[in-house]
């Protein structure tokens, strides 16, 4: 064998893997067809949260008292600083991964047998694979020459009116960030609420925000047909069309399985995903799938972990995907977060009784956090500035079995936006 | 070792939480642990006091 | 006795323990000579986050590469903002108080012994005694005329140059938020460092960066006068003088134990301070002291602590100061945040290595943390975006003994400042 480990696909996941690996001595290719650091780091979350994070200095600014903004924004050269700041991200993976001694090669690699993955032409073989190939967006017969969150993400200025067809988080953090720099902004989504995917105490908080923002919010609405002409025109059933400079489709990810010889390992399936166990095994022998290919929820740090638990049943220490609590952020206005269980017991303060948020000039959400009988905490859902940073603090507290006295009794900074959680926690 | 709302309920009783034996995660002290103390503190009392009054 | 609790002083702790006694059905006198919330929340805490949230977001704009900015800030205008918006936090507490039973008193209390405090000449008794007086600042003989913190809070247009007399942190987080504001800025030290009450490797990270600010950082530099004429001239032993428009002392600040009749009650002292023991019992019967005029360190969330545990002994709960972490943050840039013991032990990634600081255009600072010989996690020092928020889960560790890999192991979201913990956390 070529190597001890061949990794496919270098995303988020992928290069973890590969540095993990490498850091313990095994010997390992990673192979990446398009771009070091995947969707996430080139046209995911990172430039998705550098774009928010400039829009929400903006709105902050021209919402201010006594701030007359004026300014102009040139988003060529944004862009370009965009692109130099991933490029420092992407560049450091890449170099920590050589540097740990793992090979990087580019190019579309083709899986012919499980132990051997051909790269123009050339076979390269190891005892294990894995699989990181992630996910592409879900596009829609017959709708052609849209934006995609690829498109989207590098647009060279802001457009005058943006339809988002999807309501979910992408679409969301899209539309609310374009909102506040300055689009007229649609969101037109088929189910009967915006973000499907999280509970509805938190969506309600986020829509009501929306519509304030001035955000048009439609939903139970199907698309039934986009045109492009000079604009475009998005057709929506039992409702007028919409005449709209850009249209970004985020209709959802789906795994990407096909066009690279998965068919040749005859792996078993889990709907539209790879199949794993607990240590992210696939059902043949020495074949891992991490990330998003290998199942829900499709985000970052879940394919982090992944990786980590793969990597350490490869190097022969028995791990499994054992966590009580997935985070997941969406950075929207307000921001929310969450992670953990719901239960039926709950405690909750609202945003405004946190002093560190009125300081941002806003106002906006709650803290809420579930418990269980004995007083453990078991989750939480906020919706307030920065919960994406708060929401941490849950998640040890969920992993550990801390309990709200535990969080009530430990002394948290004033003024912060976390005092809020601990505030939650008080027995009253 | 122990968890704030834990040490808070030792002193609640009494107990000093050294003198207990810690059965969690990482040789952490729980709740558990003080109420078992606390029922061997009791027992043990009882039984010295039992062959004082053979009743 | 007219009440069952007197409290004197309705500062940070003052407040929550009238909120928190009169929930449990204790009669209640809180006595304000001035303003419901204290420095904290009219001249301290509230009101210099607000400002240095603004300097944060128009600096972050002005560096922002395509942005071209042009504004103008009219203060009178942002202060008039400033003050509804700490109305809303006054307000509130004030109300929450009232709502639960407790009666507010304005007026300077005068203490008469250790059962009755007199007002505007009327007597008032209680069992208990709650000393919540606070602290002021501390002034230098032959100085007069400059600013204080309450002056520089409340300022009315952003000062050509500003000279600060000390640097601790309240001199520091006000020379870097003018400065971002505008501001030709001087820091005038007497230490050799600033920031004498944070550990050097956190006081380094910041003199390096206020100075590639282009703040004028003078350590060592004692002031031998000021004077005011048009402008203020600061003479400093063994260096030229400074010509300044506006200059602010913040020297350090002393507790407040003058001219209210404590020495009727001939408490012990310790130093400057109110001597209380852990269950923040001062050395006469039933007289507690509570938050800064009972000792270091003097920050809000350390009297709201020493609140709690006042009030839950004289509840009956014999409940004593028992931490293991006492958070401090400092908001400068970048920002710094500690808590906990430092250990000869720690861990440390660079500011640099974390995707979501560089995608606030920052990349400054570090993540720190201590452990000890057994992996418990016995402290942390962070200097880089939001450290604010990310040491609350520090405090967390610390308290409930958790350990570098419970921290490591716990999935925190991507991409978060807070991910910048758990990565320190790994092991390799
Ligand atoms: C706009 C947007 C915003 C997002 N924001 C967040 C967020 O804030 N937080 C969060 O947690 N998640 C976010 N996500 C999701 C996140 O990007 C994904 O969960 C993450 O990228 C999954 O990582 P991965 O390693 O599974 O796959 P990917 O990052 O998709 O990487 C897969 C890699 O495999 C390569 N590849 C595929 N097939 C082959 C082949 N045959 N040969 C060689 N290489 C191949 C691809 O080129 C790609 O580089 C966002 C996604 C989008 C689109
Ligand atoms: C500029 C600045 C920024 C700060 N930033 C922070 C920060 O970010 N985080 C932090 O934790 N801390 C911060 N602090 C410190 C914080 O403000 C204090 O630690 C906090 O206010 C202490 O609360 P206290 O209840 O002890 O006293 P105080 O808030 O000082 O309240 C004492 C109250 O007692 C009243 N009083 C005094 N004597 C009498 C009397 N005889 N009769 C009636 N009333 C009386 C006073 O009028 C006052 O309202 C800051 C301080 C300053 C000056």
């Amino acid at each position: 064998m070529d190597y001890d480990v061949i990794i496919l696909g270098a995303g988020a996941g992928g290069y973890l893997a590969a540095l993990h690996l490498a850091k313990k001595k095994k010997k390992v290719l990673i192979i990446e067809k398009e771009k070091f650091g995947g969707e996430c780091l080139n046209y995911g979350c990172i430039p998705s949260k550098a774009l928010i994070e400039l829009s929400e200095n903006i709105f902050y600014l021209k919402n201010m008292p006594g701030m007359t903004l004026d300014y102009k924004l040139n988003m060529k050269d944004w862009q370009a600083w965009k692109d130099s700041m991933i490029k420092k991200i992407t560049g450091g993976a890449e170099g920590a991964c050589k540097a740990s001694g793992a090979t990087v090669l580019y190019g579309e690699g083709k899986i012919v047998n499980k132990n051997t993955v051909n790269v123009d032409g050339k076979n390269y073989t190891a005892d294990y694979l894995i699989l990181d190939t992630g996910s592409v967006p879900v596009k829609i017969k017959g709708i052609d020459d849209v934006y995609y969150n690829r498109e989207i993400l590098a647009i060279d200025h802001i457009p005058e009116t943006l339809v988002v067809i999807g309501g979910g988080y992408i679409g969301i953090e899209m539309g609310t960030a374009f909102r506040k720099l300055g689009s007229d902004v649609y969101i037109v989504e088929m189910k009967d609420r915006i973000l499907p995917e999280v509970d509805e105490y938190l969506s309600r908080a986020v829509d009501k925000r929306l519509r304030d923002l001035g955000i048009k919010i439609l939903t139970s609405s199907r698309v039934l047909g986009v045109k492009k002409n000079k604009n475009y025109t998005v057709k929506i059933e039992n409702s007028g069309d919409i005449i709209a400079e850009t249209v970004l489709m985020a209709v959802g990810r789906m795994p990407n399985t096909q066009g690279y010889g998965l068919e040749n390992l005859n792996l078993e399936m889990d709907g539209r995903f790879i199949k794993t166990d607990q240590h992210k095994r696939t059902s043949v022998d020495n074949v891992y799938a991490i990330g998003d290919v290998s199942g829900m929820p499709m985000l970052a740090h879940k394919a982090f972990y992944d990786a980590y638990v793969a990597s350490e049943n490869i190097l022969g220490n028995d791990t499994v995907v054992d966590y009580k609590s997935m985070p997941m952020v969406v950075y929207t206005d307000p921001e929310i977060a969450f992670t953990g269980k719901t239960t039926d017991k709950y405690k909750q303060i609202p945003a405004m009784a946190n002093p560190r948020t009125l300081t941002m000039n806003q106002q906006d959400g709650f803290f809420r956090v579930y418990y269980n009988d004995d007083g453990t905490i078991s989750g939480a859902g906020i919706a307030a500035p920065r919960s994406s940073e708060i929401i941490a603090e849950i998640g040890l507290a969920v992993e550990s079995g801390l309990t709200l006295d535990d969080m009530f009794m430990t002394v948290h900074p004033h003024p912060t936006v976390s005092e809020g959680i601990k505030d939650a926690c008080e027995n009253d | 070792k122990a968890t704030p709302s834990v040490r808070a309920y030792a002193r609640s009783k009494n107990v000093d939480i050294l003198k207990v034996k810690p059965t969690g995660p990482d040789g952490r002290i729980t709740k558990d642990d003080i109420d078992a103390y606390l029922k061997n503190t009791t027992a043990q009392k009882t039984e010295v006091k039992k062959p004082e009054n053979p009743a």
